[in-house]
C-alpha cells in the first residue's frame, strides 16, 4: 500500500520489523513455550518504548497517534508475535487515556509503559456476541463499594493481567444502553475466579465468573451508567487494531505464497507458471491492497468526530474481515498439505487471521452498524 | 478524495471558487442532462461538442497542455483542484480521442507542420478524432495488426479495416496503427498515422453495441491514400508513439474514476431510497439490498482512499504503474456491480426497452417513474468497462507479471 | 444433468430442439421483426400441440406433467425464442386450470391449444415490487358488475393478449393478504388503456391503466377476496418455468462459449489453451449442473403439498438466478468486444437471462421466502 | 436422498427396518460420541475398531464385498438402503483403507495365497491398512514417486519416505506404490507392495495438523525387506492397481457423502438455533446469518438432488465419472462454508482450544456451552476436503480437459 510515512514512523516499522524478524522468527518457537516467548517479546517492546507510543508525556508516553499503533499491530501481525499489547496497551490504555481520572493514570500508565502490568477487558459474555450494550453482569451498590456478580467470556489477556477492566450493568434492563457502567478491578480480588486457557492461535485468555467480588466505588471509571460511549470509542481502537493485525498477518502470507509458487513444482514446473494459481495471486495481493488502505483510512478517523469514527472502524472490519479470510485460506490451499500441518506458520497465520474475523464483532455485526450510521 | 481533505491555502480556495463559478454559469440544464444521460465513455456527440467550445472560449481547453499549445499552465495542485471540480459539477464527457490521446503525441512526435495543422483544430472542438487501434481478430494483441500501409510515391496507400472505433460516425480524423513491414518482433514494422476520415475509399459501418446504441464502428480502408506528411513518428518505430500514448491513456483521470465511483455509488442509494421493497418501506431497508449496497459502498471507500494516495504520490512526481493497475482492476469490479445493483433495484421497470425517452431532446416519454431510465442501459453498456482497455484476465497477466517474474 | 427422461419426453426436448435450430435460428433473425418470429414460432407450436401440454384432454389438452412444461421452457431458452408461453400457457393456463369453472375453461383452452388466443397476467404494480398481496388496483362492487380503477406495470404479452388476468383489491388495505380477487378482463374492454413496449429483451409487454373497467361479476376467478392462494400457486409454476427457461439459455451459453475458446485465437494459441478460461468454463458448468439440478427438483414438488411447492420453487429462484447470472456475465466477458454487440447472440441471451431475475422476484426475495418456509 | 422418495417394497421395507433396529441396539452412547467428535474422515480410532467387530460379528463387515469373501450378497437397491440408514444412524466411520481400498484390489489382483491371508483378517477388524501414497514432494503428481524398492533376491529392498499416511500410527499394514525402475512414461516402473508395519527399518514420524490432531505421518523406510510374495499385480504395473483402487476411492459414497452435507447444514442450523444475536433473538433471525445458511441449504438440496440422480443412474448400471467429479467438486466447496458458518455462528467461543475435550472420554470439560466444542476442529480439519483427493485447481484441469479437449 501506496502511504506517507513520516521518518518516524518508517524508521518504527523498520526496527520491529527486524526486531521480529531476528528474535522471534517462526522457525525458533519449537525452542520455547508461548507464554515465555510472548513474555520476551513484551520485554523487547518495552525496552524499545513502544508500550508508551499511545499515552500522553506526563505519563511517560510518547504522544503517538493512531497511525502509530497501526504500525506496531500490523508489525505483529507480520511477525505472527503473540503478545498483550491489544489488552494491555490499546484496550487498557484507551479506557484509561479517556476515562480515567488523573490521579489512575498517574499510578496505571506508568506500570504499562515499563512492562510491569498487564491488563485486560472483560466485556464480551456467553449471550452477548458483539452487542456491548448486551452486559448481564451486575453490579450492585452496597455503602461505599460494588458487589460484581456474573461471568465474562473470552477475555484475552486476563490470565497474565493485574487489572481488570469490567462492564457491568449497574442499572436498567440486560440490552439497554444505558445502565453501563465501567469497573477497574484487581486480577486477585476475592470471589473472582478464573478458567485460563490458550486459544487455538496461541494467545492466553480466560472465562471469568464473579462471586461477589466486591470493589470500592473510586473504581468505577467514567459516570455511572453511562460508561457505553467510552467503552465503543475503546472498542473503535480496538477494531482497527485488529485489523491492523490482520493486515500485517496477510502481508505475510501473501509473501509466504509468492515465496512457496517459485520454489514448489508440480507436473515438471514451478506452481508460479500456471496461471489459475497466477491470478489468485494477484487477487490476493488486491484484497491485501484493498484491507491496508481502508485500515490506514480508518485509523486517520480514530480522533475525528464518534459518529464518523465508528463508520469509518465498521467500515474497516467488515472489509478487513472479508479479504483477510479470502487470502488466509486461499494461502492454506494454495500451500496444500504442508499448509495444514502444525509444522508450518502458513497454518498458524490461519488460525489467527480466522480468530480475528470474530474479535470485536465480525463482518455482518459491523456492515449493520456502517449502514445504520450511514443514514 | 473530498476536496476538504486537501485543506486548501488562501489563492487555492480563490481558485477553486473560480472553477466553481464557471460550472455554476455554464452548465446548462441540456449539458447535465447530456452528461446523465451518459451510458458509456462520451455523452451524446453535439453536447459535448457544445460542452468543448465552451471550455476553449474560457481559456480551459484543454488546461493539461503546455501553455505555448493553449494549455491553462495550472499547477499540479491547481489540476487537482480542477479535477476533483470537475467530477463533482459533472459536465458532458466529451469525445476526448484527439484533445487527451491524440495531442499530446503530436506534441512529442509530430513536425511543426503537423502541430500548427492539428492542436488548434482539437482544442476549438473543431476537429473531432477516432482512434484506429483494434482489428476484427485482433483484440488485446495489437501485435497481430495486418491493415497494410504501402508506400507509393509521396502517399501511403492503406486496405483493411479496423473495428470498436467509438464514436468514429463523428470523427473527422482518425489515428490509427498499420502494417508497413512484417518483421521478427511483430511489433516492429507498424507506422503511426494521422487520416482525413473523408478520404476516398474509406467507409464506416455501425455496429449497434448490447445496450442498443451507436458506440462502435467497423471502418473498411480500401485503396486509401495518405500523405507520408501524415506519419507521426518514424516509419515502423509507430510502436514508440502507440506506448507513448498509452502512458495517457492509464495515468490520467485517477482523481476523476475515484470521483465517479463514488457518484455511482450516490445514485444507486438514491435510487434504493426511491423504490419500495414491496411490503412498505423503501428498499434501502431491506436488509439484503442494503448489505450488497454497503459492501461495494466500503468498497469505494477502500478504493478511493487508495486513489487519494497514489494521486498524492503523484503530484509529488512518482509514478504509479502498477498500483494503478491494480486499483483499476479493483475498481472496474466495484463500478460494475454498481450498476447491476442499480438495474436489480427498479425491478420490473428494468425491462422496458427506453432508447427513445434517453435523448437529450427525447423522442418518447419515460415508461415509469423517471429513475427507472438508465440503470439498464448503464449497466449493459458498463460490461464494456473490463473489456475495452484490457480483460481482467489481461490485467492480471500483467501484474502476475510483475508479481512473480 | 444427468436424469432419466421417459422415452416421450427425450423426443419432446429433440423435436423442439430440431425445430427451434432449423426455423428460429439466431442468424436468420434479421430477414424478420420479433413479433413476426414470435407470430411463426407460436404457429409451430401450436401445431406441434405443444400448446396443449399441461391441459386436462377434456378440453384437448395432453394431460402432460410439470416437467414437460420444464422441457418446453428449457428449449425456448436454449432457441432464445420469444413467445407468449410463459404469459399464456404457464400463466394464464394455470389460472384457467386451478382456478377457472368447467365452462371458462371449455371456452377458453381450447383458444389456447389452437394457438387463437393469447393471455396475460397483470399482477405487478409500480409500488407492488414481487410482494402478490402488495395490490392497490381496486374492484369495486356496483350491482352485478365490478369497475377496476388503477394501474398494472410491465404486463408481459399483454399487446397481444384476448383475455388479461388482473389481480384487484376488492377489500382491506393495500399489502393485506385478505382481499384480493382476479378477474378475467377482455383486452379490448372500455377504459382499459395500454402503453405498449418491446422489452429490453426483445419481448413484447405493456403499462395498463384502467379507468372504470366495467366487468360482469361472472369474471371474478374464484372466491371473493381470496385469490392470493391461487395466484401464489401459479406463480410458483411461472417461477420454475422462467427458472427453466433461463437453465436453457445458460446451457446454450456455456455451448457457445466452449466453442468460442476453441476457435478463437489470442497471443498466438487457441483461448482455450489458457488455464484460467479453463477453469471459467468449468465453473460455469458447474453451475449450470446446478441450476439445472434445482429446477428438476422444484419441477417435481409443483404438485405437491403447498409448503414444499412454494419452498422449492423460491430455492430453485434463488439458486438459477446466481448461477446463471454467473454464467451470462462470464459469457459476455469471455467473447469480449464481440460480445457487446448486438449482432452476436450471446449480448441477446445475455439480456434475456438478467431480465429473468426479476420475473416473479428476484433471488433475494425468494431466498427470504425459502427461509420463512423453512422454518 | 430421502429414503421416503425411493418408495420402497414391502421386503425392502422390511430389510430397512432391520439394519435401523441393528443401529439402534449397538450404537452404543460411546460409539455415538465417537462419531460426533469426529474432525476429518476418522473416527478415534479405537471406537472404530470396536465397531468394525460389531459390524463383522453381524455378517456386515464388509457387506459390499462378495459373499464368498464375507460380503452381505445386498442388491443394489439393498446397498443404497444400508447406505442412507448407515448415514441415517451415523456410526463412526472406520479407518477404511483396508476394507474399502486394499481389499477390492487384493480380490482382483491378488495370488489366492494373498486372498487367503489378508482378506479375512481385514472383514474381522484384526489387520489395519495404512496408505504410502504421496512423498515428500510429490503431492498430487504420482508419477513423481521416488521411493525405490531394488529386487535382491526373494526380497525387495526399499529406501525413501511416504507423507501424509493418515492414521498410520494405527495400521500393522500398509499398502504402498514404490519405484522399481525409471521409464519414459513416468507411470511405468511403479511396484505396489503390501507391506508389515512391524518390519526392520520403518519409522514413523506424527505430523499434527492444523487442528492440533494427530491425523498424519511421515513414514521413513532404511533397508527395509519386503518379500516379492507381497507384491500385488505385476512388477512395474503398479499403475494398473493404484488406477483400480481409484474408482472405488472416488465412485464409492455418493450416496454416504450427500447424507453428510444435508447432516451438516442440519447442524449449523441447530446451533444458529441455540446461539444468541446479542440483540435479544437467536442467530437464525438474523438476516445475514440465515441469508448465509439459506443459500447454503439451496446448494445442498441441488447437490442432493444431482446426487440421487448419478445413485440412480449407478444402481442402474451406467457409471457416473465425470459428473460425480463435477459434483464433488461443489459439495466440497459447501461443506467447507457450512463448516464456517458453524465456526462463526458460536463467536468468541471459536478461540478456546479444547482438544483436551474432545476425546470420547475426555480429559477436560468444555469452555462455555456444550455446542462450542466442536465447530472449530471441524473448520480447520476440513480445510483438508480440498487438499486430500486433490485440489479444485487439479480437479478443475481434469473437467477442463474433458470440457475442451
Amino acid at each position: 500500500m501506496r502511504y506517507a510515512w513520516t521518518e518516524e514512523q518508517s524508521l518504527l516499522r523498520a526496527t520491529l520489523e527486524r526486531l521480529f524478524a531476528e528474535r522471534f522468527n517462526f522457525a525458533d518457537r519449537t525452542r520455547t513455550t508461548a507464554q515465555a516467548l510472548s513474555t520476551e517479546a513484551w520485554r523487547s517492546l518495552a525496552e524499545l518504548g513502544v508500550l508508551g507510543l499511545p499515552f500522553a508525556s506526563e505519563y511517560g508516553g510518547s504522544e503517538g497517534e493512531a497511525i502509530d499503533v497501526v504500525i506496531v499491530m500490523e508489525a505483529l501481525g507480520w511477525g505472527l508475535v503473540a503478545t498483550p499489547y491489544l489488552s494491555t496497551v490499546v484496550l487498557g490504555g484507551g479506557l484509561l487515556r479517556h476515562g480515567a481520572d488523573q490521579d489512575l493514570k498517574a499510578r496505571t500508565i506508568p506500570q504499562i509503559i515499563s512492562g510491569a502490568a498487564q491488563i485486560a477487558f472483560a466485556f464480551a459474555e456467553q449471550e452477548s456476541r458483539f452487542n456491548p450494550a448486551n452486559v448481564a453482569l451486575s453490579a450492585s451498590q452496597e455503602g461505599g463499594h460494588f458487589k460484581l456478580n456474573g461471568r465474562k467470556a473470552v477475555v484475552y489477556g486476563a490470565p497474565e493481567a493485574q487489572h481488570l477492566f469490567v462492564s457491568a450493568r449497574t442499572d436498567g434492563a440486560r440490552m439497554e444502553r444505558e445502565g453501563v457502567s465501567l469497573f477497574i478491578v484487581p486480577a486477585d480480588a476475592p470471589g473472582l475466579e478464573m478458567r485460563a486457557y490458550l486459544t487455538a492461535d496461541r494467545h492466553s485468555a480466560a472465562d471469568i465468573a464473579f462471586h461477589d467480588v466486591a470493589v470500592p466505588s473510586e473504581a468505577m471509571i467514567g459516570p455511572q451508567g453511562r460508561a457505553l460511549g467510552l467503552i465503543e470509542r475503546v472498542l473503535d481502537e480496538a477494531v482497527v487494531a485488529a485489523c491492523a493485525e490482520a493486515v500485517g498477518a496477510i502481508g505475510a502470507l501473501n509473501a509466504r505464497c509468492v515465496q512457496h509458487c517459485r520454489t514448489r513444482e508440480a507436473f515438471g514446473q514451478p506452481l508460479a507458471k500456471f496461471q489459475a494459481l497466477r491470478h489468485r495471486l494477484v487477487d490476493m495481493r488486491v484484497a491485501y491492497e484493498q484491507a491496508s488502505a481502508i485500515t490506514l483510512k480508518a485509523a486517520q478517523s480514530l480522533d475525528g468526530p464518534s459518529k464518523q469514527r465508528s463508520r469509518m472502524a465498521s467500515a474497516c472490519k467488515t472489509q478487513v474481515c472479508q479479504d483477510s479470510a479470502f487470502i488466509a485460506k486461499a494461502a492454506v490451499q494454495l500451500h496444500g498439505a504442508i499448509g495444514m500441518t502444525d509444522e508450518l506458520d502458513v497454518g498458524h497465520y490461519f488460525r489467527r487471521v480466522m480468530l480475528l474475523q470474530h474479535l470485536f464483532g465480525g463482518a455482518d455485526f459491523h456492515l449493520r452498524r456502517f449502514l445504520d450510521l450511514s443514514r | 478524495m473530498d476536496i476538504e481533505t486537501l485543506n486548501l491555502a488562501a489563492d487555492e480556495i480563490e481558485f477553486r471558487d473560480k472553477v466553481r463559478a464557471f460550472y455554476q454559469e455554464n452548465l446548462t440544464p441540456e449539458l447535465r442532462r447530456a452528461a446523465q444521460l451518459t451510458t458509456w465513455t462520451f455523452a451524446e456527440f453535439e453536447y459535448g461538442r457544445q460542452w468543448q467550445k465552451i471550455l476553449y472560449a474560457h481559456g480551459w481547453g484543454a488546461p493539461h497542455w503546455p501553455v505555448e499549445y493553449g494549455g491553462a499552465g495550472f499547477t499540479p495542485r491547481q489540476r487537482l483542484i480542477w479535477e476533483l471540480e470537475t467530477a463533482r459539477a459533472h459536465p458532458p464527457e466529451i469525445m476526448r480521442m484527439g484533445r487527451d490521446y491524440a495531442a499530446p503525441c503530436i506534441m512529442h512526435f509530430g513536425t511543426d507542420e503537423q502541430k500548427r495543422f492539428f492542436l488548434p483544430k482539437i482544442i476549438a472542438g473543431d476537429d473531432w478524432w477516432a482512434q484506429g487501434y483494434s482489428e476484427p481478430g485482433a483484440g488485446s494483441d495489437l501485435g497481430a495488426l495486418r491493415l497494410s500501409a504501402v508506400p507509393d510515391g509521396d502517399d501511403y496507400v492503406l486496405n483493411g479495416s479496423k473495428i470498436w472505433t467509438t464514436f468514429a460516425q463523428y470523427a473527422n480524423r482518425i489515428f490509427m496503427l498499420t502494417r508497413t513491414a512484417t518483421m521478427e518482433k511483430k511489433q516492429l514494422g507498424i507506422t503511426f498515422l494521422l487520416v482525413d476520415m473523408d478520404s476516398p475509399g474509406i467507409e464506416v459501418r455501425p455496429i449497434i453495441n448490447i445496450a442498443g446504441e451507436h458506440e462502435f464502428n467497423e471502418i473498411f480502408f480500401t485503396d486509401v491514400r495518405v500523405p507520408k506528411a501524415r506519419r507521426l513518428g518514424e516509419e515502423h518505430q509507430g510502436w514508440a508513439v502507440a506506448r507513448y500514448l498509452l502512458l495517457f491513456e492509464h495515468g490520467a483521470g485517477l482523481a476523476r474514476s475515484a470521483a465517479e465511483l463514488k457518484r455511482r455509488a450516490a445514485w444507486v442509494r438514491e435510487i434504493a431510497s426511491i423504490e419500495s421493497d414491496g411490503f412498505g418501506a423503501s428498499l434501502l431497508d431491506d436488509p439484503d439490498f442494503s448489505r450488497k449496497l454497503g459492501l461495494l459502498e466500503i468498497g469505494v471507500e477502500a478504493a478511493d482512499f487508495a486513489a487519494d494516495q497514489l494521486i498524492l504520490a503523484a503530484t509529488s512526481g512518482s509514478a504509479p504503474g502498477y498500483e494503478a493497475e491494480l486499483l483499476n482492476v479493483r475498481s472496474r469490479e466495484l463500478d460494475q456491480s454498481l450498476t447491476e445493483l442499480a438495474m436489480e433495484a427498479i425491478g420490473y421497470y428494468a425491462a422496458p426497452d427506453q432508447r427513445d425517452a434517453r435523448y437529450v431532446d427525447p423522442k418518447a416519454n419515460v415508461i415509469g417513474p423517471a429513475h427507472v431510465l438508465m440503470p439498464t442501459p448503464i449497466f449493459l453498456a458498463q460490461r464494456g468497462a473490463t473489456i475495452a482497455g484490457g480483460t481482467p484476465d489481461i490485467h492480471r497477466n500483467n501484474l502476475a507479471r510483475h508479481l512473480l517474474d
